[in-house]
This record gives C-alpha cells, structure tokens and sequence, in this order.
C-alpha cells in the first residue's frame, strides 16, 4: 500500500474519478502542513464516512457553502495562534464554490486572507446526481439540463470563475487540468508561496456525469486543453499567461468521448467550434 | 400474500431497474407491488441492493427487506464480498447470475440455489453484458411470482423501442435456459 | 442497545482509515502489469485515482495494490509503454 | 379476536373486504406504479405553476429532475429557474408569487435550513408558495436520510405543513395545497412534507387524477389580490412600526391558526371530487375506537403502525396530517378515551429532552379531564429504520413506562 | 400590608434595607454606567477571545462596532473578521473554533435566521462557540425593534440559550458562557441574549470584573479536546450513517440536557468569585413565595414585572434564565403553589395559537398533581411596549380567564 | 408638488442623500413600466415606513441579501404572464448587492435574466450606522474600520464589481455618478434597451457616513470623478469606454472634504495618490 | 383595543404616500431662490434628493417646496448662476 | 425619588449625548440612573428624543417615558412640530434653547418653561452651534436633581480634551445665566 500519499484508498468515489486524482495530486504539491477546508460534494461524501477517513491532513468539512468562510476563520485562528506557515486550503466541486459558495469566496478575496481556493471543476453537481452548476459547459446534458424537445442542454456558457477571482485582483490565479500534473502541481506549489488569497481550478472529468468509461479520464482531460474548451493557464498580478499551448485538435474529438454532448448535431458542434475559438482569441488576444 | 425479493449487484448495473421493472410486472398480474433501492450513497462499482415487495393488498411497510423470499445476484463477484443468502427464508430461492454452477457457488443457505448465465446471454443478444433485465427472466420461470408477459409489458412500456426489443429476447431466452 | 460513545462532534482520529474499506472488491477488470516491459516511470502511480501503485524502488516496476484498485483502467491507458493489460476479474 | 366464520362481527368484515375489493379493482384501474418522485413530480405538473424554482439536493432532486424533464419535453409549460443556491430558489419563488403567479419549488434539509430566512419573509408577505419538502435529516455529521428535522425546525414561520403517508397522498395533497394557500382567508405558504427515500425513492401504486378534473378543482390562477404591476403600482414589503407589525403578525397568526378549516374544506371538496381522503384533513384515524393506547406519528411512518395496529388488538393510530396548524382540537376529540398515548416522532426539540411534538400534545391535554399517561419516543433519526417490531415493542414497553417517560428507539 | 413601625416583620425589613444599602455603597463603587452594547463589548475583551467574527446588523451594531475599535486601539488582540454575511460570520466561527480558538460573535434577527444552517452543524460538530444575540423581531415586515422570535425560533439548533435581564447580566453570562461552553463535558455553542435596545442601547450602572479576577475564572483557552493541528491530523465533520448519526443526535442531546447543572455550577463559582448571582443560574424568582399566581417570563421585561411585583401583593416573578436546556425541574419545584401562572412572552409559535413558552411550559406541568391555571399571553412583538400597568392590567384580567386561555397584548 | 417624479418627496433619507438623488435620476430614466426589486438599507428603510410609502413604481423588497434572486423570480413570472416588456431591475446598496447579495447577482448573471442591476454605492453599511463594506474604499475609516491606534481604517482596495459583472459576461456594465446626470440616464436608457443581465454602480456620496456637510454632495461626486477615484465608463460586450475624461484633480482635494479621511497623513495622501494613478492607468491601458 | 385591519403582507396600495410626511419641519437651512436671477435651467430641480423643487415652466422659475425641503442647501451649491441664497430656518 | 427626563432635538443635534452624560452625572452624585435613546430610526434632522431616568435604586423599568417630571428642547423650531411638552407633570419644568421668552413660545402646559439662549453661548464659546452639552448647565441650575459639578466630571471623563474645555466653559456660562 502507498505510505506516502495524503489522501489514503479505500475512498469510495467512483472508479476512474477525475477529482480523485486531483486530490492525490494538489496533496503531492501541499505536504503536510495544511489544513483542508472542504465543501459537501463526492470527494467529500466518498473520502470520510464515519468512523473512517481517507485524510491524513487535519480536514474540516461543514457544510455546501461555507468551505471558503469555514477556511477564513481557520486562518485567522491559526495566525492568532502563531501559526502562520500553515498553509489553509479551500477546497471543493464547481457547485460548492463556485455557485452556492460564490459569496463566502467573493468575501475571502476581497479580505485578503492568506488562504489558497482550490475549485475541482467536474462541470456538474456530481454527488447529487448530474444536475446542471454554473460550471456545466454550454448545451452538455445534465438531469436538471436534459436534451429533450424543447432543449438542447444547458443554455448559459459555462461561468469563467478565473475571470472572477481575477476581478477580485487576487495575486495569484490559475487554471489546471488533471491531465497535466506537472504544471498542477507547480501551479499549487508557487500559489502556496504567495501570500494572500489565490485561486486554481482544476479540470477533472467525471466518467459518471459526462457519461464516457471510466479509462478515459486522463483522456478526456487532455483533449479538453487541447481542443481549447479548458486553457492552461495563470495570471499573476493581473497578468495573463498561457502555461501550455493548446494543440488545437477539434471539440468534436472532445464531444464525442461523453454522452453528455451526444444530442449535439453535426452543425450544432460547428458552431460550438466557432464559440469555442472566438473565446480562445479573446482570453489570450495577444496579451499573455 | 407478501412476497419480499431482494436483488444484489453494483453500482452501475441497475439492480434497482430489475426490481423496479418486477414491481411494475407485479402490478400488471393484478398485485399490489413496491420497489425501493437501498438508500445508500454507494458510488458506481460498489455493491449495491434493491428490493420488490408484492403482495394482495397495499404495502404499507416501508422498512428494508431482511427476510427475503427471493434473491437475485447480478454479479457473481459479489458473493465472495457480501453474504448474498443473508436472511433468507428456509424456503427462498437465491437465483445467480454466473457460468458456475450452484454447487461450485460458496454459499451457506438452506434455500435453493439456482444459476444461468446471464451474462453470456445478454452479450449474445444485446451485444453487452446488460443483466439486469434478462434476469427477470429467470424470476418467471423459477419463482413465477411474475409472469413474463407482465414482464415484457413492463418492459416495452419502461424502455425506448429498440432497447426493449433486445432486452424482451434476452428475457425470453432466459426464461427459456433457466431451470430449478 | 448500547450506545457506542463517539468522540463529541463526530472527530475521526484514525487518520487515513478508509484503508478498512478494500474497494479492491468493486473491480470488474483487473489490471495486470507486464513486468518484463514495465519501464518504471510511474505514469500510472500518477493518475491512479486510487492511489494503488506503487512503483518498487528497486526493482523499478509498478506493483497494482489489489485491495483498492477499483479496476478503472486509467493506469492502461496513461502508460506510455502500454504494459498493463486489461484481465476480466474474476474471483 | 374471534375466529368463528359465523360471528357476525366477522361476517360483517368480510362483506366490507368483498366491497373493499371491489372498490379497489376500480381504483386500481386507473393506477400505476411510480417513483414516489415521480408522483410528486407528476402532481406539480397537474396544478400547471407558472413558475418553478429548484436547486438539488438528495433526495429531493428526483423530483426537480423529473421537472426540468417535463419541461424539456414540453409536458409542462412553465419557466423554470434553476438557482444558484436554496435561498435564492424561495427567494425567485417569492419575487415570482408576488408578481402573481403560481409557483412552485421543493427542497430538503440542508436546502430548507438555508432558506430559514425567506421562509418567515414569505409568510409575512402572505404569498401563496407551495413547496414539498422532503424531510431529511440536519447536518452535522452529514447524513442524507429521512427524518423530519429540517421541517419540524421551521414550525415557527408561518408555513402551513401537511405530512403525507404515501406517495398517492402526497399527488393529493400537492393539489389540495394550492387551492387551501391560494385562497384569499389564507394567502399562506404550505410545505407539503414527505419522508426522503421512504416515499421519494419508492415505486408505489399511485393514482394520477385526471388533468380536466384537476383544472376543475384548481381553476387557472388568476390572484385577486394585488401583486407586482406597473398597471396597478403598490409597494411590497415596508418597514413596519411596532403598532402595525404586532398587527399584522396577530393577523398571520389568525390566519395559520384558522386555515384549519380551510384545509378540512378542501380536503373534503377532493375526496368528492377525487375519491379519496385522509381521515378529516387534519388527522387520520386508524382503528381509534375504544383503543386504550393511541399512537400518534406523522408521515410513512404511520404504514408500518397501521402495520402494528392491525397485528396488535391494543393498539390505535392518530396520524397527525396537518401539523402546522396544529389540531389542537382534533387530538382532544380522537383520543378522549385513550389511557395512554404514545408519540413517535423522528425529531429532537434538542434542550427540552424529547421531540417537538412531545410538549405540544403534552400541553393538549393540560385541561382536560382525566389523566392519560403520555410518553414521547424519539426513533427513526437520521434514517434509523422503525420496523413494525419496533412499533409492537414499543406499546408493550409502553405498560412499564411512567407519565411522561421519553426514551429514543436505539438500535 | 403592615404599616407600623414595630412590627417586627417591619423592623428586620429595615434591617435589611441598612445592609443593602451599605452592600449597594461598596457596589456601586465598581460600577460605571455604561451602554448595554459596551458592557457587552467590555465583556468580551475580559473572555479574551483570539478571534472575533461579525457582520453588522441593528441593535448589534454597537457591540461590534466597539469591539473593532478595542482592536484598533490594542485594548483587545485578537484577530477580527469583518465577513460579507451572517452565513460567514458563524462559519468562520466555526473554522477558528475547531481550529483551536476562543472565538466570539454577535447578530440579531435576520442575522439568526441567516445563519440557521450553521446553527446546526456548529452545535453538531460541538463547537464552544460563544455568540451575543440580541433579540430582534423577524421580517416580514421588516421591523428592527425587540422581541424574541429569532432567537426561540433557533431552540432546536442545539446552542444552549441564555436570557438576561439587565447589562449587568449579560457581562456576567458571556463571561460564564465560556467556562460552561468549554468544558469538556459539555462542548457546546451558547447564545447570550438580551433584548434589543432595551439593553443594548440603554445606559445603565454596570460593574465590570477586574481583569485578574476573569482570568482566573476563565483561564487562558487550552482546548484539551481535538482540534484542526497538521502535528495531530485528524477528521471533522465525516458523513454519518444512519446508526452513529443518531448516538451522535443522542450524545448531543443528552449534553444539551445536563447542560443544566454545568450552568448551576458555574453560576455558583461565578457568584462565590464576583459577588453577583441569578437566581440559581436557571430560573430567578422574585417574590415567589406563597404566591398564588406567578408570571413566567424571559429577559428584560422580568424587570418590569418586577416592578408590577413590587406594586401588587399577590403576584410573583419566575424568570426563565435558561431556556436551552428547558428547565422544567426547576419550574415544577418554583411553582409548586402557585395556583395561576402567567406566561408573558415575545414570541409566536405560529399555529399553535400561543408563543413557544406555552406549550413547554404546560407540558412541563402535565403529570403534576393539582390543577393550575396556565394562561399565555403575547405581548411586546416587534417593539410593542410592555409597562408596568400592562403587567398589572394582566394579573388582573388573569383572574377571569379560564385555563389555557391564550391572549394578545395588543395596544 | 412636483408630480412626475415616480419617487414622492416626503420620504426620510437625510438632508443631502446622495442614494435619494441617483433614485430619481433613475427612475426618470425608466419610466413607468418598471418592477423594482429592493434590498434592504437606506433606501428601502427611509421609502417605506408603513402605511406610507414614496414609490410610484410596483416595488418590493424581501430581505437585504435577495434583491437580485427576487427580480429574477419576479422576470420570470413576468415572463411566464407575458409581459416581457415590462423591465425589472434589481436595486440596493454596495453592502446588499456586492457583499452579502453577490452570490444572488452573479446566480442572475450566470442564468442570463433579462434584468438590470443597479447598485447604489454610498461605500459603507449606512443603515446600520456607517460599517465597512467590500466597497468601502482603502484607508476610509469606519465605525468597524476606525483609525485606532494599530490601525488606519479599511485594509483593502475597494472591490471591483464592475470586474466582477464583466467576468460574468454580461452585455451591458456600467459606472455612473450622481453628478453626472446625463450619463448616468444615458446608461440606465441603454442598458435597458439590451436583453439580458447587465449592471451599472451608481457613485452616491452620503453626507453623513462621509462625514461632509450636506450641500456638498454633488460636489464630491464630481471630485470623486475628477480625481479618478471613480471613473466614468462602461464596457458593453467586453468592450471597454471611458465615458467622460476625468480633470485628474488631486485625490486629497476629494478627501479633504470628507472626515472619513481625515486621520490619514500628508504622507499617506501621497502613497494614495500612486495607487489610484495606477489603478486607473491599469484599467484604462490604452486599450478603451 | 381594536387591531386595525392591514392588508395581507402590508401591501401598501397608496403609492407615493410619503407626500403625508411634511419633511419640511427637518430644515434648520431655508434655501430662496432669487426669481430676478434664475433662469430656470432646472439644475437644481434634477439635483434635489427630495423632489422639491418645480420649474415653473410658463415662468421659467424654480419654485422650492417648503413642505418637503430638509434644507439639505444641495440646489444652491449646483446652481449655475447661484441665485439660491441659504437663509436660516425661522418659526 | 424617581425622575424621568425627556430630551427633543433633532438627529445629528445630540439629544442622546445630553442623556447619557445626565445619566453618568447623576451616578456621579450617587444616584442610581439610566439613559436611552427613542428607539427610532430617524435620520440626521429629523425630530428626536432621549430620556434619562434618575433614583434612589437600580432602575428597572425599561419602558419609554411618558410622564417626563423634566423636558429640554434643544431646537426651539421643533415646538412647531411636535408637543413637546406631552405628558410633563404639571409640577414639571421645560427647558427650552431659544432667544425668545417663555411667553413667546406657543407651549400649552402647567408646568414651568424656562428659555436661555444656548446656541448663542455655545457660537460663541465653542464656536459652533452644538448645544447638547451646554443645555445640562441649565439643567443644573434650575432643576438641580444632577450637580454642575458631577456634569462637569462628566464631560471630562466623555469627552477629548479639548472639546471638554470648551463644552465645560459653555455648561457653566450657561449655568450662570440661566434663570426660573
Ligand atoms: C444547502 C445545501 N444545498 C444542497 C445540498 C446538496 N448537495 C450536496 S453536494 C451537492 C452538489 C455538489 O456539487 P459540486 O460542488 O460540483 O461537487 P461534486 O459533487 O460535483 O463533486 C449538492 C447539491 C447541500 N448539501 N446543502
Ligand atoms: C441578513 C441581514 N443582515 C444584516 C442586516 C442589517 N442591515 C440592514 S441594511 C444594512 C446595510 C445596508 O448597506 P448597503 O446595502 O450598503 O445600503 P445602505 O444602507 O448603505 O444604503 C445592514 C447591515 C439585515 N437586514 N439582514
Ligand atoms: S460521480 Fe464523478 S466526481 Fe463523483 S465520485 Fe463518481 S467519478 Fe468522481
Ligand atoms: S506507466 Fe507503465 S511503464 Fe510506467 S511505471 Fe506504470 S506500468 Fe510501468
Ligand atoms: S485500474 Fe485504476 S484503480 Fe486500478 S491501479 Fe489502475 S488506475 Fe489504479
Ligand atoms: S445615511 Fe447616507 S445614504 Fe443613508 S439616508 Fe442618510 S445620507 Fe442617505
Ligand atoms: S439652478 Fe439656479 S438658475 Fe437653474 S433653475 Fe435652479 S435656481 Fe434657477
Ligand atoms: S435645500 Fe435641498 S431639499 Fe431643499 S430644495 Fe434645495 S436641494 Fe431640495
Ligand atoms: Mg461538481
Ligand atoms: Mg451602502
């Protein structure tokens, strides 16, 4: 058995989960001295069913929405007791924080707590059941977005939270993907040694809610950076930079991987093409 | 009277449609029929359980069924990992879906022990090693509790066209195959 | 009845306990490392979500803990010398 | 109990199971096997809302899914607002009810206690939401299993709340709420309260009325109160001065306190319409004559003490249905003759060493006549199972226990 | 009433009143008069919190716009948090918490009901969270002045719940809210309540504990029990199946319900310490003995009642200090004679017909023997003044009540 | 009596409220076909004291934190009845909307409602009595950011919300100022005409949280504008504008008016002075 | 005692009933408008928090509302012309 | 003996302020006292009141005065607006900011009116109009329940220096020349 890892097997997510590995791969980059502020949520549910836990760092879980405002009293504990090189991390799934979660994080931003956010973006509200977040891409199918007569999948592009944090002018903010652990894993290890509030999101599919089998993970992540529908990217101090140029392989190679764009016609991916470019140019328009 | 059945499998392979479909079949035969999940949180892989309760009037319990008159195994993995038998009237009937026979089957009960492979068929027929539903098959002929044309009602009303049509020859063919 | 006293607020102490919860038993294919080939790189250990390679040090090769893996197929998938093969499980 | 084939008594039960049977081969006809979700969610669709506001959470998210499905293919037509977080869902379903529409939304648990303060703003505002509830335990520790917490929690604010038994109840009584909330004596919120998994995952037989004769019960909703317009400007939601505000909370209070009488109206007016009831409306009898020892529950848990009542000679239920407002009066009236009642409730009125029902039923019975031994259990928390052995156990238990003793059904 | 100067009755009154005089003197050479708001706030640098959390919302205002400026000027060190909402501010209470902290905060009204789901998870994860709440009417329609309905509305969350009469009474409790909270028996969140401007925005003589003399009744925070330390990992806040969900519901419980003694003693430690005391920390009685007729109340109207007390020979005060936990021992064992009690509350229980005292307050008198009379009366909602006459008016009309009646102080 | 107004005199804001003059500049910009969805603060305390009220237009408010999930249930029952063309805007205070109602605005950007938001931004929590707000600016001093002897008011920069709704996308985002009334009515007009979710923030000095004598109101509005403390500009379609080219007077000509600066030195005026010259320069980089 | 009748939720229906509140009794500052000078330009009527002020339109002339003007002095300070003269308040 | 105060001024004047160092004055004295605001929510010019209550023992009573024994009206427009003197005792004394005489000002009481002119001492001595303070001089020398001394004690303890000195220099000029 691995000795070594943070985050101990016998967890009960899903086989092939993408959060999963982002998990072991942000506590690779963390160490020890941490502290984990979750948010309800799969890697919440399936990690810690009592009287057992897969952590091996101090983890606090409280609720769906508060893992950042949970996180800002930690900190402020930990500094008042002196303890200032331990490092405090928010941490939970697009809908915890970046939906229902969003005000609690606005307000940690904003105070300039000393707290790294860790968004694991799985695009959907996984523990309930695929019900449609904020994070969903446009058109993807989840329950509460079915593909029925009427609809085509969820009708809103998928929220830009990078853009947020940034308008929070936060010093530190970075997307990853589970595909790339590399450059994960540097991108925690330089947030942590910034001080004052960052933000990472990272991409990690889900074989149950994008509906595609479980050996495709790492797959599907990486066609997801490289057809441009998720950047690798970082911007520090208002800077913007890409850390990993996309290959620009198609969306359609993407798509078609996951059940949840299957309703999507030919001429539909077309266009979602077209969008999926036109954002690419106008996020790195020259200005990295 | 109650009849209670109990149906293992994993996450991910519908344990709970074959219950629900049995439900559905029973209320086609003129009973009164529930059929309920167990409430877990498992994630997909992990062993789950389902259950069908039928009987001549409404069911009013809602407690989990722990004293099963029937059993149905899905995945003849799960045998080594949970006690499938658990509970089972002297009299039950454990039906498993496995290439085995019952003999070579490791489990402590007094009940019958009845087993057909299911999953040979269901590749055969649906082209994947969908078991859930022809394994309703096998509960009509060996329990009858069900018949198979409710089954197939059901069946034909609970799934698109195409699906259903493979699903009701894989019944069918089990239905054929199993014997006591 | 008795009740069990559990620590006030629910604590779990026993750090990294779900090691009690061989998820090894959720497995439908089996992974199986072809030593010969295996280069020891450790591109699987990476992306196992379940954290069940370890790659032996010496004999630079990974090993599949069976007790947890879940059978995903990842670690086929990811490893650059296509060295593990997918088995049915069967128990 | 007699088992002569030619007591009269017997007879007389034969011919009523004959007669039962018939009936039931009729209303069966017409019935079909649903998630109890399903059924929730198939209800919603036959009082057509206007508007339906959601956010998931286990294991309500059934229902909303069925919704959102309904509405991709057309089946309902309403706009549907997926939120962003529980307080804003009752809170969109209080812009959208105030802006005169039928609304509708559902939630549980965690989702309710996040929505604790709009649901006394939307009482106080006297709009007519109705929201199910499915009743599921409070974190913490997390756990996503059925007792009623979450609900019994919010019995302060104003919401009207019927418990249902059964997913058919639950078709009826989602219908049965909106006429009750929309009227214009009442203008109140309803919860209609369902246990989680026990009826939301169940598949059970369920009558789904007929669309034509639900619009006939429940015409289209055209508010005659005033509601957001430019046509007919009003101002919504002021400060209120101590004077006024006292005034209005005595009348919301009148108004909770005396729904009662619309609730049995209604309830009466669809077992015409409908065929079915649930004992007065308020509360539901079962086998309550002559009972020395009468077991009050709420929700499915009263299936399994049917369960126990019919094994037990001894033994009675008085489900209480409507538990905000809460029947006082009726309670007095169904157990004059009962020597002992027994509560069951899957809930912990935490400080005052029982359940919240425990000192309301307690307080019933302060100026009556003749002491009855009332005792108080608390079982079936966060989805601990309360089996028809239990309930039996309990009664038996129930003959050592002293006035007032409470005591949890642990396992 | 005797009114010759012989008596003897009279004689060892006067002796009385010498001495309370003289005691009231050396008192009063402490005291200052300060608003109840700073008292609030000097009470909390003498607990010494390390973390301090808030978000503003009227009549709380001054107690942590006070305690931002204690920090500023270095009177208190600890860290402060000003959040973006109620919901983060008993978050972030929670995160410091069981990360090891003293930590404090204070809200009203909305701010409660916003943090509802906090509550819960903070007295499930027993958290000795301390929290100043001062009590202020619901919306809708908004209206900031006092009554009690927030807080009895959060009786179920699990927080131990003290109410105070006077400025004094809320220095003292939050200094013992921490030594009852913290022990290891107990671990439970406390509210300290006080009536919104009443107390919070009244200047009224205060004496505050020396600094020394605190500390050694509430030493420096040590938690002995788990918390969040990278040298001791550990897990908070698991997912629980249905079996240990409800141990855990029950361990809870029970802390809740022997909180009681842990609030005696530490009263009585308090008392021997600084010379000031509450009835028994529980229930305060003012002139109960022999009284026919006795009124319950809570908070800062039991010194107008006082007053009313005072005025009228045949009533008495029993004032509820704690009303989570319930003390129904201490009620039964305070109005053993009493043939009337009166329940004067700020509150509504809406659907019960009567505020949430009623109902408790019946129950807790159901199995005694001989029949009182129990009257409820809701009074003061929103800012509706209570006077002393009103008190006096009550106990009169109470005389031609009949048991149970339940009425409206309306004005 | 003036009968047009859609806002009765009569109300209680005090004497000189900027928050009461950027209301009736409003709402001569909309009209009459309007649903306002009010959080609570000063505004909604000072309009409505029941039984009487100063609005002529439908309005409501619910709670301090909801105003925008409010209007987007009261959109869609609009909608659902029709009345499409009736606009709906969603109305409070910096505290209601960008602090704790920020979760609720950026639900309503994400889902798109055809909605307008608008912030008045008096820079501090005034109903309750001048507490901190994320968009107090940096050094104010307030009852909970005092100048003390360890500290010198707020912390942090004002927060951005016009960062925030552009990262949301929104078509239409807006600054405005009372003492810019044609601009400001310009805005509300034009964002009114564009489908969809946008967003203006209304500067509106409060003599009395400020700590200025009530006649200057206009005045430090416009030094607000003319300092760069505040700048005149929107961005439709991601596209920014600067809407009026500020004088570049000194800041301290701005905060010398105002005794909620007045604790900060000669020296920290200069430091002050740096930073708002470079924040503006940052955001209007050429790139307008 | 008798509990006056208030519609469900405290809807208020007399819209833009403030007018009731005579706000000018708050005034401690009276502001005059010099009609010799004024051009009636309306800056101070668009200025003015509190709808107090009317330009005459045969006349062209501001006009203060002496029954809701708090004396806030805001039209005198905008007035381009600044005919608006700030008197103190008399009673 | 129990002693209720009432103060009318106007939001932003200081009413509370006159209040609460009343209050501290009488405690000074040896008396026990409580001071609290009209619990309102007008805003800055709009018609105010403060109460100060005075007496032998701790102060229970936490309703709002009605039956004021002593009034001060720091802004003699406000007699116009309001009845300032409602409910005064007609033992009582009303106190009165304002150049004009008693008979000028259009109070309908019993009780005695007393008028000095503050906002003239406190231009002159403080330099602005602020009256809150000044007033409790005349309060001392004509209703005498609280010591000028203990006021002056008061001020010192409340107050920044400077700002002390000034408000001390107006609460005595205005004792002098305040008369019945
Ligand atoms: C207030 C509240 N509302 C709803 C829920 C139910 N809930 C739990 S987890 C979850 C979804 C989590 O989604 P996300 O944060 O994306 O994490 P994931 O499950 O996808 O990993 C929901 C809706 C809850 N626990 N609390
Ligand atoms: C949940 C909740 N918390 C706190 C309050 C108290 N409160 C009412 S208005 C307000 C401040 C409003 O600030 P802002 O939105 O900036 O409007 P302003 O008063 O400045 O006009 C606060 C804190 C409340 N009503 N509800
Ligand atoms: S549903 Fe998806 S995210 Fe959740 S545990 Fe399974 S694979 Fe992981
Ligand atoms: S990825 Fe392949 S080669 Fe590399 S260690 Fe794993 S099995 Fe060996
Ligand atoms: S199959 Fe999946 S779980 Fe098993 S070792 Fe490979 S990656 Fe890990
Ligand atoms: S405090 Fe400021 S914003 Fe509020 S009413 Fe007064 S001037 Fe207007
Ligand atoms: S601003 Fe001056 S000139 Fe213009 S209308 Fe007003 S008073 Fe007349
Ligand atoms: S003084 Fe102020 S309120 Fe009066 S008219 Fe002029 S601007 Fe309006
Ligand atoms: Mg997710
Ligand atoms: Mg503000």
């Amino acid at each position: 058995m691995k000795k070594d890892d943070l985050i101990a097997p016998g967890h009960r997510t899903c086989a092939g989960c993408g959060p999963a590995i982002a998990t072991r791969m942000m506590l690779r980059a963390t160490g020890k001295n941490v502290v984990l502020c979750h948010a309800t949520g799969c890697m919440e549910v399936t990690t810690t069913q009592y009287p057992t836990t897969a952590w091996k760092v101090p983890w606090i879980h409280v609720l769906f929405e508060n893992a950042n405002s949970v996180a800002s009293g930690v900190r402020e504990a930990l500094d008042a007791q002196g303890k200032e090189d331990v490092h405090v991390i928010a941490f939970g799934g697009d809908g915890g924080m970046a939906d229902i979660g969003l005000r609690a994080m606005s307000g940690l931003f904003e105070r300039g707590h000393n707290i790294l956010v860790v968004i694991y973006d799985n695009e959907a509200y996984m523990n309930t059941g695929i019900q449609r977040s904020g994070s969903t891409p446009w058109q993807a199918a989840t329950t509460t977005t079915p593909a029925g007569k009427v609809s085509k999948g969820k009708e809103q592009w998928k929220k830009d939270m990078i853009a947020i944090a940034v308008a929070h002018h936060v010093p530190y903010a970075a997307t990853a993907s589970i595909a790339f652990p590399f450059d994960l894993e540097k991108k925690i290890k330089k947030a942590l040694s910034i001080k004052g509030p960052k933000f990472i999101q990272i991409h990690t599919p889900c074989p149950v809610g994008w509906y595609y089998s479980s050996e495709k993970t790492v797959e599907v992540a990486k066609l997801a950076v490289d057809s441009k529908m998720w950047a690798l990217y970082e911007v520090e101090n208002g800077v913007k930079k890409l850390t990993y140029k996309p290959k620009e392989t198609p969306v359609a190679d993407y798509m078609k991987l996951q059940k949840r764009f299957r309703h999507l016609s030919e001429e539909d991916i077309k266009e979602y093409q077209k969008r999926v470019d036109e954002n690419f140019d106008k996020m790195f328009d020259g200005r990295q | 009277m109650l009849k209670q059945i109990r149906v293992h499998g994993r996450g991910g392979q519908g344990a709970v449609t074959s219950c629900e479909l049995l439900a559905i079949a029973a209320f086609k035969d003129g009973k009164y029929s529930q059929s309920f999940p167990f409430f877990g949180v498992a994630r997909r892989g992990a062993p789950v359980m389902a259950f069908t309760r039928i009987d001549d009037k409404f069911i009013r319990l809602r407690e989990q069924v722990t004293k099963p008159d029937y059993v149905m195994v899905l995945d003849p993995t799960l045998i080594d990992v949970i006690d499938v038998h658990e509970g089972i009237t002297d009299t039950g009937i454990i039906i498993v879906n496995t290439s085995k026979s019952p003999s070579e089957l490791n489990i402590k009960t007094k009940a019958k022990v009845v087993t057909v492979d299911i999953t040979k068929i269901s590749l055969e027929i649906i082209g994947a090693p969908f078991v859930n539903t022809p394994m309703l098959g096998a509960f009509a002929k060996v329990i009858g509790e069900v018949s198979l044309k409710s089954i197939i009602l059901a069946i034909e009303e609970k799934m698109p066209e195409k699906i259903a049509k493979k699903n009701i020859d894989a019944v069918k063919k089990v239905f054929e195959v199993t014997k006591l | 009845m008795t009740i069990e006293k559990h620590s006030p607020g629910g604590i779990i102490k026993d750090v990294g306990s779900t090691t009690s919860n061989k998820t090894g038993s959720w497995r439908t294919f089996r992974p199986v490392v072809d030593t010969d080939k295996c280069t020891g790189c450790g591109t699987c250990e990476r992306f196992c979500p379940d954290g069940s390679i370890v790659i032996d040090k010496k004999k630079r090769k990974a090993e599949v803990d069976y007790d947890y893996c879940k059978g995903c197929m990842i670690c086929a998938e990811v490893c650059p010398v296509k060295c593990i093969k997918k088995e049915i499980e069967q128990k | 109990m007699c088992r002569s084939m030619s007591c009269k008594m017997h007879k007389k039960r034969n011919r009523t199971k004959i007669i039962l049977k018939i009936r039931d081969k009729m209303v069966k006809k017409n019935m079909q096997i649903l998630e109890g979700s399903r059924a929730a969610a198939e209800a919603v669709v036959l009082c057509k809302p206007a508007l339906t506001v959601a956010y998931p959470i286990t294991p309500q998210t059934h229902i909303v899914e069925d919704i959102a499905k309904f509405i991709a293919d057309g089946k309902l037509t309403a706009k549907h607002i997926e939120v962003e977080s529980e307080f804003s869902a009752m809170s969109a379903a209080v812009g959208g009810s105030a802006a005169g529409s039928r609304v509708f939304t559902a939630t549980s648990s965690q989702g309710l206690a996040l929505m604790n303060e709009v649901l006394f703003a939307a009482s106080g505002m006297r709009l007519p939401i109705v929201m199910q509830v499915v009743n599921r335990a409070l974190s913490a520790p997390i756990n996503i299993w059925n007792d009623w917490q979450d609900s019994i929690s919010a019995r302060d604010s104003g919401w009207l709340q019927l418990y249902c038994e059964t997913a058919q109840e639950v078709v009826d009584t989602t219908i049965q709420a909106y006429k009750i909330a929309e009227d214009n004596n009442i203008l109140l919120p309803i919860m209609v309260c369902m246990d989680g998994f026990f009826i939301t995952h169940t598949l059970e037989p369920v009558e789904l009325p007929e669309q034509k004769n639900v619009d006939k019960f429940l015409p289209k909703y055209k508010p005659t109160h005033v509601f957001l317009d430019p046509e007919k400007p009003m101002t919504q939601g002021p400060f209120a001065f101590p004077k006024p505000y006292m005034e209005m909370r005595k009348q919301l209070s009148d108004a909770v306190d005396n729904s009662d009488k619309m609730i049995k109206k209604v309830h009466d007016e669809y077992a015409k319409t409908f065929g079915r009831k649930y004992g007065n409306g308020l509360i539901d009898e079962y086998k309550n004559k002559d009972k020395k020892t009468a077991i009050i529950t709420m929700g499915s848990l009263a299936g399994t003490v049917r369960e126990a009542v019919d094994a037990k000679d001894d033994i009675s239920l008085v489900r209480i249905r409507s538990y905000r407002p809460f029947p006082k009066k009726e309670l007095r009236k169904a157990l004059k003759n009962a020597d002992t009642v027994i509560i069951l409730e899957k809930n912990i009125a935490l400080g005052t060493g029982a359940g919240a029902l425990y000192d309301e039923v307690r307080s019933t019975f302060y100026d009556e006549d003749g002491k009855k031994k009332i005792l108080g259990v608390v079982c079936g928390i966060g989805g601990s199972e309360v089996t028809v052995e239990d309930v039996k156990d309990i009664a038996e238990i129930s003959k050592k226990k002293k006035n007032g003793d409470i005591w949890w059904l642990m396992k």
